[in-house]
């Protein structure tokens, strides 16, 4: 199976005015294709950082210091996204690898109609497939009826796309596209987008889509808007979808729709996943792996049902025994607060809250160790069987 | 693509107008145009009072005599063939009726021709119209004896027959029947508000049908609603081409103008109220006359391709008066009220000695040479220079410290200088003149003895004259223009138990009244000076009030003006003149 | 919509109803002698003061002058305007077109010039380019307008001999404008001289307004371009424009497409207050520029104390704003969805 | 024992205050960092200095009446600096020195007077129709409108020319025209919090309106505030100087920047041979009023740009 993405040694900083903030202390994750990684930690352990980081979506002042980003990009492995300019990562983005965000809601634009901002997608990315498709719906026209004067029409319309084909930029084009009677040739071109747009969101079983479309996000309900989100994310089938806590503000009974669309997504196109949530809940039912994240550092990363049934670092093994299960048994919580990022702990981050906390955690940083097959830890006296 | 546009307009911008080089000496030849800040109030001779409307119904309108040149006591005939006197008849020996043989061949700007009927019908529409405040009063006076067609409470107290006798045709000439002798009538048919207007032309505009019935509708019309408010029809050199109140007034050449045809074929007058402004437009030639505020003389001094003419003596002054009752209810200015250091009395100023001690505290020098800039003389009395009877050797008061402190001391029975004074004087703000001259007395007042205290106030010029006029003032610098330029129009004012000013003062001096009486009813000219001279004399010893200034115009034109001479009684004397007399290149 | 409309319109009524109560507030103040004393304009018309009381009927209750005044202006007669010496409303009609043409030239250079400043400025947040616009913004904001209007003028027409000359037209243009031959229709000098065709007209009024739209320009944008740079600063953090920049698209079209269109909202609402500043600058511009709009009409008639203008002013500006204000709630509606569908 | 109490109290007071001081520390360094706003507080501290000591720097002529400019004779030519009239001398003699100093306190009174009071009446009516909406909150609103919907300059115009002409009508006029956009302003940031939950809470706990009002409320509502009102002063400042331009604002003689200027409005061509000579007439004043109002208005941008808590952790 081969890792659709890699992340290596991923270390991200940001400048603020009470010092530097080391968000993320050498990330290392691979996500298998056809397979979900869910990400999991506590709120400020960095799981957001990283999805914003591989798709180099990093604002000032926040800075990516070093690290690689390997993506599988049509063949040939190593593509390290990092280092690639800005008309490349363009492409990737929203077309190879897309997000969805917590916040659907102002996630969406309020001024333009969810139809407007689906079409966006196609007509970023999918533009030469668009006008392939109208020369031959145009083509199939022709030979229906043969009206005269339809036919010079059509004719026209034609040539103009086949122009559009070779050099989408010429400027003849962007002239004729004001003038207000000739530009009429817009109208395959929204006909087919709001086709796609259509067969998209029956995809991801919107009823109605067609009165959907015109409607304004401010309209439609949270779990709506969210489906709308993973709709513009999904137009043009991404190979990689990285999903922020894609449910955490929806109630349970719209959670468990918006899981259930994903697990289906998932399975219908082969779908990967970088699902990242504090619920383990959610990572147990969707997820293939899990990664464990506490304060830019990844402590656990192994396949789900080993994670679940023997948690070696001490942070996952709390973490499990913090979740309210249906035994009545005494909820335990972790002594000590989240560290502060500027000057973090020495050593392993975790080792002032850790129970089982020796004199080297406080001075060497662990490396991953491989506990079992498929099952990483970085601590150096991980919890055995 | 924004970027672009924007840049790209201000280039359109810059190259159309770059090529638009300036070049030509004098500006448009044939149009003469004068820059100044006043407002025309009305075109209707009848309705007008105020110098901007005077200048532009001269323009248009003309009057039966007119003066000689730059001379105010005599005349040249205009409308009428002869200037009336007694001896050539046609005054009456007892100067009680005047005849003037009417000019033929001349023709109003409509076409109509001028008859006796449209002179009678001018005079008379004039006195049914006698708007509130407006100069009509000066054809009442000498025609019926009253000063107004109305009583104080506004309702009319005379008869139509009263106003059909007073003026009538005779054959081709027209007769004026006085009520008593008044020497100044000439002078007052020579100034706008006798000029002569078209009957059918007013007429079909809706004016007085010159009839009995309908003539009360016509009296006091409201502000705007007098028929010629804005529309002339006279026999002048010029006719009205346009009028944008506030903005500008243009006329035009009357070609078949019964005399010689005007040299210039347009004048325009417009309001440029910000000086800079309109000095940039008197520099780069676009004005070719401006109004010029005293204050700023010197911005124009040195300046090539100007020409100013300097020490022009105007029938005016401004003198500063004491109040010898001022009214106290609820009056700021008299502070406590009484004479204990925080206040003054009400009869304040009815103390001669404090008068007197006001008269030698003031800088005369300084204040003509700081506040006219040397352009202005001390008048002797209420009679000004350049008025008939004028008596240069009449004494004057002058700056003598020392003599003030005297009458200060001997005020009140020496009260005063032990106990001092607070007063408030007030000037109408903006008008520099009245507050350097506020400022002359405080200062120096206050020199004298430190209990003594000035306050000066500048208020609105509304709320100045409601002060004058409730009596409230302790002392009040004002000035007055000449109606006409004759002793009676200075004297009765400034004198008169009834007069504009002196009541307001509440002088009275019956030997004064009486003097005036006789004054404007004895025709021969010897008597008249004797009277005068008293009156003149009486002013310096009383002193109810101290002559400040009799300014001296200026004049400012482009050197290609040409033309333009200066008589004092003319309205806006000192700007346009008289615009027939005009010409450019 | 419809209702919202109609809404907004019945509001603009008590509104009208409370500036007709001001402007009554103000005349109260006024004594007799003194409203009287406005319709003397030589002292020697002093001496019949009472009959100018009595005339104008200047002494009765305020209450009941105020109905006769209503009375009055709903018949459409505003009184009688010394200083325009004819009726004010057709004073104000008169001088209306200068101030058109006045504000119809700088509005769109205002709100152009302050938009894209605005924007480039949250752009590049504490870069140079935001520091040099904000300074030059702020010092325009803080010059005193008449100083920087006498300046200019001084500059371009006292020592470039009359490059930009002041008033709204020429000599020779504007007793051609007058003359028959010439078809007055909008009265506003550049729209006229285009309608019929005299270019020299044209480009002579673009002359003379050159020098008054910069001075309007400078303090107005300043306003615009700092609540532009502000909403936008505001906008680039919100959530949407991540989700455009997660699509693909490229950083221009994010701000264009995206950012700038959300930004316009609060520049709509504060373009209210444009007008007035708008207003108010007319006033200053036109008084030294010597251009006989309304601005000019007001400020004579407050200094000389015509009161029928002064009312009359402050009842026009009332109107004018309450229908800018209206104009605007509709652009409002129209740009943001979410308060159109209510 | 009493030593103990106040040590337990101040620790216990740090200790609550420690946040606080935590975020001044923020804003002065946000403050530091912009070149702007240390240009802006600067200028401030600069005027804030010739104010307090003006008496030492021009000591006035006339005890009872500071604020009148000593005149140096009559002549209405403005003469150039001399050794007794460091900036010389404007129309009519006043000394621009002595007028320019003390204007500097009339431009304080001015602006401070103004801005405070339209603050204080703003925030009362604003909280007030804000906090109990309804009826209340409809007519206030409707007032608010009328007012706003006069435009500033000729509504001043107005007042001034029936009040009178002095510096307090001035002040008068200028408050009545402004209090109604903050009163606005107001209204708009309560209604916004009034829906916040700790406003329900503070409600549920049983706190009277008031407290809430000025406890809770205002407090988030305040910055908006502070920015307009500290962008306000230069405003007010500038609109007191157009009106004395335009001869309706503080009297003749009388120590204000906007008064020097329109002295000096005729004097800013000078003869065409030298069209520059009365410089120091139109400069000196104009220059004093353009730097007071940019301080104020750098400072304003700057506690936009600190303040705004949106704006504060970008």
């Amino acid at each position: 199976m081969r890792e659709l993405l890699k992340v290596q040694n991923l270390k991200t900083n940001f400048y603020t005015y009470e010092g530097i903030v080391r968000a993320l202390d050498g990330i290392d994750l691979d996500v298998k294709e056809g397979k979900t990684l869910g990400i999991v930690g506590e709120t400020g352990c960095g799981k957001s950082v990283t999805a914003l980081s591989i798709l180099r979506l990093i604002l000032p002042p926040g800075k990516i210091e070093s690290g690689k980003v390997l993506f599988w990009y049509k063949g040939e492995l190593s593509v390290d996204l990092l280092s690639k300019d800005e008309v490349f990562l363009r492409r990737v983005r929203g077309n190879e690898i897309s997000m969805i965000f917590q916040e659907a809601s102002s996630a969406l634009n309020p001024v333009y109609s969810v139809g407007e901002q689906i079409s966006e997608s196609f007509l970023l990315h999918q533009k030469r497939e668009l006008y392939k498709a109208i020369i031959e719906e145009i083509e199939k026209n022709m030979r229906e009826d043969n009206f005269f004067l339809k036919n010079f029409v059509y004719r026209f319309h034609k040539r103009i796309y086949k122009k559009m084909l070779e050099n989408s930029k010429s400027l003849r084009i962007r002239f004729i596209s004001l003038l207000p009677l000739i530009n009429r040739y817009k109208v395959w071109l929204k006909k087919e987008v709001s086709r796609r747009v259509v067969d998209i969101l029956t995809k991801l079983g919107v009823p109605d889509p067609q009165r959907i479309m015109e409607r304004y996000p401010h309209e439609l309900s949270g779990g709506m808007q969210q489906r709308i989100v993973i709709a513009i994310a999904l137009a043009c089938n991404p190979r990689l979808l990285i999903a922020d806590e894609p449910t955490s503000n929806l109630d349970v009974t719209i959670q468990a729709q918006i899981l259930d669309l994903i697990r289906r997504l998932k399975e219908n196109l082969g779908l990967s996943i970088l699902f990242i949530t504090h619920d383990l809940g959610v990572v147990a039912e969707l997820c293939d792996y899990v990664a464990v994240m506490y304060a830019g550092n990844i402590c656990e990363l192994a396949e789900v049902r080993k994670i679940f049934k023997n948690p070696s670092h001490p942070y996952t093994k709390a973490l499990m025994n913090s979740v309210p299960t249906l035994e009545e048994k005494k909820l335990e919580s972790i002594r000590g607060n989240v560290p502060n990022l500027i000057s973090p702990p020495e050593g392993c981050r975790f080792h002032p809250r850790c129970d089982y906390a020796t004199e080297i955690c406080a001075r060497v940083k662990p490396d991953m160790v491989e506990v079992e097959d498929n099952h990483w830890v970085s601590c150096h006296n991980f919890l055995r069987g | 693509m924004k970027k672009g546009l924007i840049t790209g307009v201000i280039g359109i911008l810059m190259v159309g107008l770059s090529f638009f080089a300036l070049a030509g000496e004098v500006k448009n030849p044939d149009t003469f145009v004068e820059a100044t800040i006043g407002t025309i109030d009305s075109l209707d001779p009848a309705w007008a009072y105020d110098t901007a409307s005077g200048e532009a119904i001269q323009t248009i309108c003309e009057t039966l005599i007119f003066w000689k040149g730059e001379r105010t006591d005599s005349f040249v005939p205009l409308l009428a063939t002869q200037v009336p006197s007694v001896e050539n008849g046609l005054i009456s020996p007892d100067g009680l009726t005047y005849t003037f043989p009417i000019r033929k061949g001349v023709k109003f700007h409509n076409g109509e021709p001028l008859t006796p009927e449209d002179v009678e019908y001018s005079i008379e529409r004039a006195m049914v119209q006698d708007r509130d405040g407006g100069p009509v009063w000066m054809l009442y006076e000498p025609l019926l004896g009253i000063s107004g067609s109305r009583d104080a409470e506004g309702n009319i107290v005379i008869k139509f027959e009263d106003i059909d006798k007073a003026v009538e045709v005779k054959g081709d000439s027209v007769v004026f029947h006085l009520k008593k002798p008044y020497p100044p009538f000439l002078s007052i048919l020579a100034n706008t508000w006798a000029s002569v207007v078209n009957k059918k032309f007013v007429v079909e505009n809706g004016g007085w049908p010159g009839t009995k019935d309908t003539w009360k509708e016509y009296n006091n019309p409201a502000p705007g609603k007098e028929t010629l408010h804005k529309i002339a029809c006279g026999t002048g050199p010029f006719k009205l081409e346009r009028w944008d109140p506030g903005v500008e007034i243009v006329f035009v050449r009357n070609d078949d103008y019964w005399r010689e045809p005007a040299k210039l074929k347009r004048v325009i007058i417009k309001i440029v109220d910000e000086w800079t402004t309109r000095k940039l437009m008197f520099l780069a030639g676009d004005a070719d006359t401006i109004y010029v505020p005293r204050q700023y003389i010197k911005e124009l001094e040195g300046v090539e391709g100007i020409r100013v003419y300097k020490d022009l003596p105007s029938l005016s002054q401004g003198s500063a008066f004491f109040n010898f009752k001022i009214n106290p209810e609820g009056n700021p200015y008299i502070g406590s009220g009484k004479l204990d250091g925080k206040g003054i009395p009400p009869d304040f100023f009815s103390d001669k000695d404090v008068r007197l001690g006001f008269a030698y505290s003031f800088d005369y020098e300084t204040y003509l040479k700081d506040a006219w800039m040397g352009e202005a003389i001390q008048p002797t009395g209420p009679i000004i220079k350049g008025l008939p009877f004028y008596n240069p050797e009449q004494e004057v008061y002058y700056y003598d410290p020392k003599k003030a402190e005297e009458h200060f001391k001997k005020a009140w029975g020496g009260e005063l200088w032990k106990k001092g004074f607070k007063l408030t004087i007030l000037y109408n703000s903006g008008n520099v003149q009245r507050q350097t001259a506020a400022s002359i007395f405080r200062d120096n007042i206050e020199a004298l003895n430190p209990k003594f205290r000035i306050e000066i106030r500048p208020v609105e010029w509304a709320d100045y004259v409601r002060d004058i006029v409730t009596g409230k003032l302790t002392l009040f610098i004002i000035g007055w223009l000449a109606d006409y330029p004759d002793p009676h129009n200075f004297v009765y004012p400034y004198m008169h138990s009834e007069g504009t000013f002196s009541k307001w003062q509440s002088y009275r001096n019956p030997i004064v009244d009486g003097l005036i009486k006789r004054g404007i009813e004895e025709v021969n000219p010897t008597i008249r000076k004797r009277y005068y001279d008293q009156l003149q004399m009486i002013y310096y010893i009383d002193v109810p009030g101290v002559g400040l200034h009799q300014p001296l115009g200026r004049h400012y034109e482009r050197d290609w003006v040409k033309g333009w001479y200066y008589n004092p009684i003319l309205p806006n004397a000192g700007l346009g003149g008289y615009f027939y007399s005009l010409s450019k290149g | 919509m419809k209702s919202y409309i109609i809404r907004r319109v019945l509001l603009v009524i008590p509104v009208l109803f409370g500036v007709s109560i001001i402007i009554f507030a103000i005349l109260s103040l006024f004594s007799p002698e003194q409203r009287a004393a406005t319709f003397i304009t030589d002292v020697r018309q002093l001496r019949d003061i009472q009959g100018v009381i009595r005339k104008h009927h200047l002494d009765a209750p305020i209450y009941m002058q105020y109905f006769s005044w209503i009375k009055e202006v709903l018949k459409g007669n505003l009184g009688w305007s010394k200083t325009a010496s004819r009726p004010v409303l057709e004073a104000f009609f008169y001088f209306l077109p200068n101030t058109v043409e006045l504000s119809l030239f700088s509005a769109p250079f205002i709100i152009l010039i302050g938009i894209y400043l605005g924007s480039t400025a949250a752009v590049h947040q504490d870069k140079s380019v935001d520091h040099i616009t904000r300074a030059i913004a702020i010092i325009g904001w803080s010059l005193p307008t008449f100083w920087f209007g006498l300046l200019l003028l001084m500059i371009f027409y006292g020592y470039f001999k009359g490059l930009f000359p002041p008033e709204s037209l020429g000599l020779n243009s504007s007793l051609y404008v007058n003359s028959k031959d010439f078809m007055r229709f909008t009265r506003i000098n550049t729209i006229d001289a285009l309608l019929n065709r005299e270019w020299w007209i044209f480009v002579d009024a673009l002359r003379h307004l050159v020098l008054p739209v910069i001075t309007l320009t400078v303090v107005q944008c300043a306003l615009v371009m700092r609540i532009m740079r502000s909403s936008m600063l505001e906008v680039l953090g919100r959530g949407y424009v991540i989700t455009a920049r997660a699509k693909g698209a490229d950083e221009k079209t994010v701000i264009k497409k995206h950012v700038r269109r959300n930004a316009m909202i609060p520049v709509i609402t504060v373009s209210g207050y444009l007008f007035a500043g708008l207003m108010n600058g007319v006033v200053i511009t036109e008084t030294i520029f010597n251009r006989k709009g309304l601005g000019w009409w007001w400020w004579r008639a407050a200094v000389q104390l015509d009161i029928p203008a002064i009312l009359g002013a402050v009842l026009f500006n009332g109107v004018l704003f309450v229908l800018t204000n209206l104009v605007i709630d509709l652009l409002y509606a129209y740009i943001d969805p979410r308060i159109r569908l209510g | 024992m009493k030593v103990s109490i106040t040590n337990r109290k101040r620790s216990e007071f740090k200790e609550e205050l420690l946040p606080r001081i935590k975020e001044i520390k923020f804003s002065f360094n946000r403050f530091k960092k912009s070149p702007l706003s240390l240009m802006g507080l600067t200028l401030i501290i600069f005027f804030l200095g010739i104010a307090i000591f003006a008496p030492q720097l021009a000591p006035p002529k006339y005890p009872h009446n500071p604020y009148r400019i000593p005149r140096d004779g009559y002549s209405a030519i403005p003469r150039p600096p001399s050794p007794e009239h460091p900036f010389g001398t404007t129309e009519g003699q006043y000394d621009i020195y002595y007028g320019v100093i003390w204007g500097t306190r009339t431009a304080f009174r001015v602006g401070l007077t103004v801005v405070g009071s339209i603050l204080v009446i703003g925030i009362i009516l604003g909280s007030i129709s804000g906090y109990y909406g309804g009826v209340v909150d409809e007519v206030i609103m409707r007032i608010v409108d009328t007012f706003m919907s006069l435009p500033t300059l000729v509504l001043a115009m107005a007042l001034v020319s029936a009040l009178g002409r002095s510096l307090d009508n001035v002040m008068k006029a200028l408050i009545i025209v402004g209090w109604p956009s903050y009163a606005r302003l107001v209204r708009g940031d309560i209604l916004s919090v009034r829906e916040e939950d700790y406003v329900e809470a503070a409600r549920a706990v049983g706190c009277s309106n008031l407290r809430i009002i000025f406890r809770h409320v205002l407090p988030n509502a305040i910055y908006p505030l502070l920015i307009m009102a500290s962008l306000d002063i230069g405003a007010m400042v500038l609109t007191a100087a157009a009106l004395s331009f335009l001869g309706l604002g503080a009297p003749v003689g009388y120590a204000d920047w906007g008064q020097m200027t329109s002295f000096a409005r005729n004097w800013i061509v000078g003869p065409p041979d030298n069209p520059l000579a009365y410089w120091y007439t139109i400069t000196i004043p104009g220059l004093f009023i353009l730097f007071f109002v940019l301080g104020w208005n750098l400072l304003g941008d700057a506690f936009r740009d600190i303040l705004d808590p949106r704006l504060r952790r970008r």
